[in-house]
């Protein structure tokens, strides 16, 4: 229990670093949304009456004050651009988000489990350098790459999946994993790459472990030995790798959301950074390392779950 | 009656980038029903390689089997030569009428598993058992390993359970099935001397009882003399002698067994023999010539440490504020002589290192007084404290961890003169030559890295390198004890010579009493972070005064086969934690005198 | 009636002669418009704010002008004709505008519209608190008064000859309920021919049938306005039926898809012009020669050809093409590399002597492509162009508010009326005038437009100021771009699609066929 | 002796070599214009004897640019990798052998950074520095920081408990000669490994950042800014992501095979 409250005050205190960060590097970026929304129109004049009824001209201590208090109190304020309650937005882009992590997160794992196991089981062989080849080959080319591919394949030749878009799991639940899976799709070739490896020099090292050719002594079935004594260890580290991944995720499905037109987390944050709405990308970007923060908090606790060894140290 | 086994010829090879290296070649034997027969040999062997082959697990470890036979009498009858054997048949065979236990009990059961579902797999694969007959046959074999509370190990976790009790169970996972073979492969290695004790006896005991036969694998020759009807001693991937473990040791025929048993420190061998003496090892002439002179002892102090105390806090909750104290050396005092050695004896966890450590203030002493040549070191700031451990060096227990993998083994010599400026060029060079002859290394290892040496020659770099300073005193933690028999031999006779040779001191800190009582002037024997006794070496081994020291004394090994201590059950009482609340105030040691020097801790 | 407008409206928009459409124009009329069905449109734009008034973007204002109707709008050539109101005058003096209303225009709510609705849109945009983008339009008007339901009187403080243009476009014009205000960002609320029906952040936008629609109720029963900002995306949708039609086709793709006989490309222009702009406060710009010798250095219609795939055409003025005002004398300048060289040498610039920045936003990647083929160009006429690319925020910052470059390229989607162009654009007082020209032939010719009343003579003028903008290359005036469109073959009326503006699109008589 | 120069390991070196030939050897063959002159006759050509990798949507050579453009690309990832290492070598050092306090206060710092997307810093580093090839790599270097010191300092922390480190201690070395002759060699196989895989990584976070429109400025060539560019053609020009694409596939995957050798040479224990 110590142990969570620990790792709960750590990230308070780096979400706290995080707001310091985000808002000085926003007010850095020259430019500010009422120049966004004005466009070629803006002349001096509109421009100080608009930021004067946006807000903007306020001290900057002080905007950041109001920032952090409102974060707290849980008053988010409104999206310059998007005039809507940010908690709302937040709220609404987060779960389209959550589900392609996930997905992506699940099919990455489906793949690269199998996959490492695989190549720590042949170490060494042609299947180790097809295995890490495929993974190479997958890191090689950027997300939207991979992302482009499978619009073109699986959405216009194939025409089994939309090619883009985003529908409210509430309306039709079916027609959301129907739209959230291309991206995931993409996204998980390109994780997956990262997870093969890791899972593969875990599982070597746990192969070369005496619990293994106790095992093995015991008379067990290779396939037990493995896929069960060997993994069940293996599964814990994985895991905990994986969760690393969820602040590249973020980072990903910036490109990835808005090449789908699948309207998250990810899209919202480039759409507040090209418009230089700085309630929201402060908002956003904090959301994103809060989430990140947690999910990372979980997993070590959720390894807690998965070995037994961490419950008592 | 049919021999359980019979090995004709085995050779074993291994394919590696280098090409093909042979692991074991020309090896046979048989096993008759019932029988120990203990295979010994130093690392390189190939003894394990021989015992993993009856199992068919050498093809894990990249191995093949290229020759021979490996005749195993099975349960019915017949007779399967396991190198020619289907996997199928080897997976009726594993497990089920052969055993295996392994050196490592700390990593040999699976840690996200229970001890239940550990012991119950076996039995539910080979005995086609339901999961409740599985686990109350589980309780059993549990209860006939003698392990306290059974039922509630059932359900615990390996890491719950201390390495004696791992041990144990998986003493019991091979013996679930009741096999008629058991492969020990150095079962006790990993273990302190106590715990040895009662695995032994164990099974020694099992063994009895159910009639099956053993074979063990081990390096130590205490261990073999102890448990041997028969012994097989290898070197090099062959055999080199085979005989009734009476023969071996009395009366050993080639020269490599006979080499072997003289490196051997046997405990009790040093009665009556007022210091120190170096090892008569066959073939090295030198130390037998060195014998005679002696430097006169001056009863000079060097070393003083009174109230010695090290803490380490166990730090804890959300503002990770100190919860608890690990009580690691505890109101320890006692003095070393110039030109003698205090050996420092006791189980792991008993604060010994701890002790050796504080006294460099390589960790921080929470109170007390450590005094060199009467100079308090504990009151000295960093750069004083720098200068002053030029007096006192450490050589680390692990060769291959002590030095750096990436510096020639010259820069690491030279290491410590160029810190305090003591030579250079020409200068530095003739120094550090002069050390790598004194420990007896060839010069032109100098342009070496540390892979490229022998265990024995990196702890002889080790040494080089403490001696650079040419200190006072030298800490030696668990100096031999990775290394293999012969190789201890030789250096415990080159620091022994030092000694002779430099004046040096000695803190030596080790777990093997049969060579302590070879080294040491004065014993001084912790337990729970304190002396529990201390006096001249005589007066410990020769009238043991403490309950502790007294039952680490009876379980340590004699290397003689007439000597047998391992027949009945052995329980030795559990060292408990020493970890404290914070605040915990524990009691002065006081000791009593029970002979001059001679101090026994009270309560 | 409502077949009269329609065929009205439409040849009105074929007068214009400016549309092309793959499919010959007799196929369709030869259908009879049916009701029913939705229509699902792949925007290329996000939506952002709904409220009309205080929405700055084109994207916004495409979807929102099916949602809201305007007192006044413009005919084919940019003529201001009525809207909502049936008639309108203006005081002789430019002191006064009468606007008579049309009876019975309902609202989506169901409120019929009177003057008091007028009077509280007109005071809602130029209310600052209100924010709205276009609320100096209102600058010079003193009051508002109604004196009866349908009528709407307003007095100026000063003579603003552009007021009425200005009204009629995206935003300033539109007439709202009455206390309709508080809740116009999210749920929009106007006299257009769809009810809003539904807003997802990113995603769609929903409209309905307003069935009370004062030019009749539209064919369609809803459009679904999906927001689909990656063109290839975009593309792949209306390859795959996702999308019925989808605006704004990547330029070099509309070849590819006129080629495709199963579906309807549209293209009409001008959806803008651009222009190329030379910083004058950078030294060797205030040298015109310079600046006419870089203007020769470009061939415009390969430029054109390279970076708009030929979907544009070139011109020397910036006017509205059908307009009065532009100046059909003008003709581009030929490429004439050698005579560049010689022109800038004379200027005191020999070969290789200028290092030029060109900073082009990614915002309009065409302007990308353009400056990489610029760039050849210079390189023979030994001028050293490097191009540093900037995000849109970053280009308006440097560029237009910090006016801190030497090179750069720009588009204008809706400067169609000429004052607002001329002055805003040119003048040295003008808000726009971020290469900072100052030229007191083009100062006096704007200012003197302003006052003068005669429509005919006004249009003189401003053909001066395009003479005299090209006789001293101020800007490099390069083109009209063309507006896309790609459609399934059902979809029907395509060509009303096309506000006159260019860029806004109305589905009022747009319908699918079954 | 182990012999460290495996198959795996002379493909690996074989393609480097080959990239690096290219990278060097190209400029000095291929005038420079060669990757910028266009053909408008020829746009988005596939291959064919006259353009063997085919052409861009301006018609211009893509084996030209590949091969100008990987002097370009190779620049920025080597540079921006080898000051993420510079950056974050001291970093980790310093975090993981002295632990403790300073430990505490320079990791919830890596940790900060960590939790940011990228794209806002790079944002920011092109908003404020302007876009360039030096801010480029800055932006990546930058980026790159916080990964390395966890990983430099996860290494330092595990040599620092070794006992030679005591060991030197002990004899009276000094933190800071401890750090360059002791921890600093012992780490370094695991700072190259990192080093060559960030490298791949690098080579592709430019054609993130093109996305921005940092990075290579147009009409220059490079790997990331090509396939970047290959985004909306990537249907009827597959050839413009292809032919870049597998250049950094094939320099990746010689990367990772060298890497493997070179931690060999570095390793006295190989030798």
């Amino acid at each position: 229990m110590t142990y969570v409250l620990n790792r709960l005050l750590s990230v308070i205190l780096t979400l706290f670093l995080i707001t310091l960060v985000t808002f000085a590097v926003t007010n850095i970026l020259p430019g500010d949304v009422a120049m966004m929304i004005m466009g070629t129109q803006s002349n001096p004049e509109a421009l100080e009456g608009l930021r004067e009824s946006l807000g903007l001209n306020d001290p900057l201590l002080m905007q950041y004050g109001h920032w952090v208090w409102g974060m707290f109190t849980g008053e988010w304020g409104n999206s310059l651009i998007f005039k809507k309650p940010i908690a709302e937005l937040l709220l609404q882009k987060a779960v389209a988000s959550g589900i392609i992590v996930v997905m992506s997160m699940v099919i990455a794992l489906a793949l690269a489990v199998p996959l490492g196991v695989w190549a720590a089981v042949h170490r060494d062989k042609w299947q180790d350098t097809v295995s890490s080849s495929a993974s190479l080959l997958g890191v090689s080319l950027p997300d939207f790459f991979w992302g482009i591919v499978m619009i073109l394949v699986f959405a216009r030749w194939l025409g089994w999946f939309p090619s883009s878009g985003f529908v409210e799991p509430s309306e039709d639940p079916l027609g959301t994993l129907q739209r959230a899976f291309l991206p995931s799709l993409a996204l998980g070739l390109g994780l997956m790459a990262h997870l093969t490896r890791m899972t593969r020099s875990t599982m070597t090292g746990i192969l070369s472990q005496e619990f293994i050719r106790v095992a093995r002594a015991k008379g067990l079935a290779e396939r037990t030995v493995i896929w069960r004594y060997a993994l069940a260890n293996a599964i814990g580290p994985v895991i905990t790798i994986a969760g690393l991944q969820i602040g590249y995720l973020f980072g990903s499905i910036i490109v990835m959301e808005s090449l789908f037109g699948y309207t998250g987390m990810g899209w919202l944050t480039y759409q507040a950074l090209l418009n230089r709405d700085l309630p929201l990308i402060q908002s956003t970007v904090f959301v994103i390392a809060a989430v990140v923060m947690v999910t990372n908090l979980l997993v070590d606790l959720l390894y807690v779950v998965i070995d037994p060894r961490i419950r008592l140290g | 009656m049919k021999d359980i086994v019979s090995v004709d010829h085995l050779r074993v090879e291994f394919a590696t980038d280098g090409g093909t290296v042979v692991g074991v070649q020309d090896v046979s034997f048989t096993i008759a029903p019932g029988e120990t027969l203990c295979v010994v040999g130093e690392s390189g062997s190939g003894k394990s390689v021989t015992s993993l082959s009856l199992m068919r697990l050498v093809e894990f470890g990249g191995g093949t089997i290229t020759q021979g036979a490996l005749n195993f009498t099975r349960a019915d009858g017949s007779t399967l030569d396991v190198a020619a054997a289907s996997a199928q048949v080897m997976g009726q065979v594993r497990g089920n009428e052969i055993g295996m236990i392994f050196q490592e009990p700390m990593t040999a059961l699976n840690p996200v598993f229970t001890i239940e579902r550990q012991l119950t797999d076996g039995l539910m694969l080979h005995k086609g058992l339901s999961q409740s007959e599985a686990t109350e046959r589980a309780l059993d074999l549990l209860k006939s390993v003698r392990i306290p509370e059974p039922e509630q190990r059932l359900k615990q976790y390996p890491h719950e359970l201390s390495g004696g009790m791992r041990q144990r169970v998986v003493i019991a996972m091979a013996m679930a099935c009741e096999p008629k073979l058991l492969i020990a492969d150095e079962p006790t290695t990993a273990l302190d001397v106590t715990i040895q004790a009662e695995i032994l006896a164990l099974i020694n005991r099992l063994k009895r009882e159910n009639g099956m036969a053993v074979l063990f694998i081990t390096h130590d020759m205490a261990v073999v003399a102890q448990m041997a009807d028969r012994v097989v001693v290898m070197y090099q991937g062959r055999i080199v002698e085979t005989g009734p473990v009476a023969q071996i040791f009395e009366n050993p025929r080639e020269d490599y067994t006979k080499a072997l048993l003289a490196a051997v420190p046997k405990l009790g061998e040093m009665k009556g023999k007022a210091a120190p003496e170096r090892m008569r090892l066959i073939g090295d002439e030198a130390a037998r010539a060195a014998q005679a002179p002696r430097k006169p002892r001056t009863a000079k102090v060097l070393l003083e440490v009174k109230n010695l105390t090290t803490r380490f806090p166990v730090k804890g909750g959300i503002l990770r504020r100190t919860m608890a104290q690990v009580h690691a050396v505890e109101d320890v005092s006692f003095t070393i002589n110039v030109g003698e050695t205090l050996a420092l004896v006791g189980e792991s966890g008993c604060g010994k290192s701890s002790c050796g450590r504080s006294i460099l203030r390589l960790i921080e002493p929470t109170s007390g007084e450590i005094l060199i040549n009467g100079n308090d070191i504990r009151a000295l700031n960093r750069p004083d404290l720098r200068r002053a451990r030029a007096d006192m060096q450490m050589v680390f227990q692990d060769p291959f961890a002590s030095l750096n993998p990436y510096r020639r083994l010259r820069a690491q010599v030279a290491e410590p003169l160029q810190n305090f400026n003591l030579a250079s060029g020409a200068d530095l060079e003739a120094r550090v030559l002069d050390l790598f002859d004194r420990v007896r290394l060839p010069r032109d290892f100098m342009n070496r890295f540390p892979h490229e040496l022998s265990g024995g020659q990196r702890q002889r770099v080790a040494i080089a390198r403490a001696l650079a300073l040419n200190p006072k005193l030298i800490v030696a933690d668990e100096a031999v004890s990775a290394l293999d028999v012969s190789v201890q031999a030789q250096v415990l006779n080159l620091m022994m010579e030092l000694q002779e040779d430099l004046g040096l001191s000695y803190l030596f800190i080790s777990h093997d009493m049969a060579v302590v009582e070879r080294v040491a002037h004065q014993v001084g024997v912790m337990y729970l972070g304190r002396i529990v006794e201390i006096g001249p070496r005589a007066a410990i081994f020769d009238n043991p005064s403490h309950p502790y020291t007294r039952s680490l004394l009876s379980a340590v090994p004699i290397a003689d086969p007439a000597t047998r201590r391992f027949e009945g059950d052995m329980n030795f009482k559990p060292i408990s934690s020493p970890i404290f609340p914070l605040g915990h105030q524990p009691a002065k040691s006081q000791y009593t005198q029970v002979a001059p020097g001679h101090f026994v801790l009270q309560g | 009636m409502k077949r009269r407008d329609f065929l009205r409206n439409s040849t009105a928009v074929l007068g214009g002669g400016f549309m092309g459409l793959s499919l010959p124009s007799a196929l369709w009329a030869q259908e009879t418009p049916v009701s029913g069905g939705t229509l699902i449109w792949g925007h290329s734009e996000t939506t952002q704010n709904l409220d009309m008034h205080q929405t700055g973007t084109a994207s916004s204002g495409r979807v929102l002008q099916n949602i809201h109707s305007s007192i006044v709008t413009v005919d084919k050539d940019l003529n201001v004709i009525p809207g909502l109101c049936e008639s309108f005058e203006v005081a002789p003096d430019g002191l006064s505008y009468t606007f008579k209303l049309r009876p019975n225009v309902k609202f989506h709510n169901g409120a019929v519209m009177t003057s008091a609705d007028v009077k509280y849109s007109f005071e809602r945009c130029k209310d600052p608190a209100t924010g709205a983008v276009n609320f100096e339009v209102f600058n010079n008007v003193a009051a508002i008064e109604t004196p009866d339901d349908l009528t709407v009187v307003i007095k100026m403080s000063a003579v603003n000859a552009p007021f009425l243009s200005r009204l009629s476009e995206n935003g300033a014009g539109v007439i709202m309920p009455v206390d309709s205000g508080p809740t116009q960002g999210t749920n929009p609320m106007g006299a257009g021919p769809f009810k809003f029906v539904s807003y997802e952040v990113g995603t769609v936008v929903k409209m309905a049938r307003h069935d009370e629609y004062w030019e009749g109720p539209a064919f369609l029963d809803a459009v679904e306005a999906r927001e689909i900002t990656e063109p290839t995306t975009r593309l792949t949708g209306l390859r795959t039926g996702e999308l019925h039609m989808i605006n704004d086709i990547p330029l070099d793709r509309v070849g590819e898809l006129q080629g495709d006989a199963t579906l309807q490309v549209k293209t009409w222009f001008p959806l803008n012009f651009d222009f190329i702009n030379m910083n004058h406060t950078f030294e060797p710009f205030q040298n015109p020669k310079v600046r006419v010798a870089f203007d020769m250095i470009i061939d415009k219609e390969a430029l054109m050809q390279g970076a708009l795939w030929g979907q544009g055409a070139t011109t020397p003025s910036p006017s509205f093409p059908t307009s009065a005002a532009y100046n059909k004398d003008l003709k581009q300048r030929a490429q004439d590399i050698e005579g560049a060289k010689a022109m800038l040498a004379e200027a005191g610039y020999p070969e290789g002597s200028l290092n030029i920045v060109f900073k082009a936003t990614t915002n309009y990647p065409y302007h990308i492509e353009t400056a990489q083929i610029l760039v050849e160009w210079f390189k023979m006429a030994g001028v050293n162009l490097t191009i540093e690319q900037l995000t849109w925020a970053d280009w308006l910052s440097q560029c237009w508010v910090d006016k801190d470059y030497q090179m750069t390229m720009m588009n204008f989607f809706s400067l169609w009326e000429s004052d607002f162009l001329y002055y805003s654009v040119w003048n040295s007082e003008g808000a726009f005038n971020y290469r900072a020209i100052k030229d007191p032939v083009i100062d006096e010719l704007t200012a003197k437009a302003r006052v003068t009343v005669d429509d005919a003579e006004r249009a003189k003028i401003y053909q001066a100021v395009q003479k005299q903008i090209w006789d001293e290359s101020h800007d490099i005036i390069l083109w009209f771009r063309n507006g896309t469109i790609g459609a399934q073959p059902a979809v029907m009326g395509l060509d009303t699609v096309v506000h006159p503006n260019g860029s806004n699109l109305n589905f009022h008589k747009v319908w699918l066929k079954a | 002796m182990k012999r460290f120069l495996t198959t795996k390991g002379l493909i690996g070196i074989v393609l480097l070599l080959i990239i690096a030939a290219v990278a060097i050897i190209g400029p000095m063959v291929i005038p420079p214009d060669a990757a910028t002159a266009m053909d408008m006759t020829a746009r988005r050509a596939p291959p064919s004897m006259r353009h063997l990798f085919g052409t861009d949507q301006l018609g211009r050579d893509m084996m030209f640019r590949v091969i100008l453009g990987a002097r370009t690309s190779l620049e920025i990832a080597v540079s921006a990798v080898v000051m993420s290492i510079a950056l974050g070598l001291p970093l980790g050092l310093i975090s993981g052998y002295f632990g403790g306090f300073v430990d505490n206060v320079l990791m919830r710092l890596v940790d900060t950074l960590l939790a940011f997307p990228a794209l806002l810093l790079a944002l920011t580093i092109s908003a404020v520095l302007g876009p360039n090839i030096q801010n480029t790599i800055i932006a990546i270097g930058v980026a790159f920081t916080p990964y390395l010191a966890r990983i430099i300092r996860g290494e330092a922390l595990r040599v620092a408990q070794m006992p030679y480190v005591e060991a030197a201690r002990a004899s009276g070395t000094t933190d800071g000669m401890i750090m360059i002759r002791h921890v600093l060699p012992n780490i370094l196989p695991a700072v190259i490994v990192q080093g060559t895989i960030s490298l791949a990584f690098a080579i592709l976070a430019e054609a993130g950042l093109s996305f921005l429109g940092l990075g290579t400025q147009p009409p220059a060539a490079s790997w990331g800014l090509m396939i970047q560019a290959s985004r909306d053609q990537l249907d009827i020009a597959p050839w413009t992501a292809v032919v870049p694409g597998l250049a950094v596939a094939l320099t990746v995957l010689g990367l990772n095979m060298f890497g493997d050798v070179l931690r060999d040479i570095l390793d006295p224990r190989s030798k």
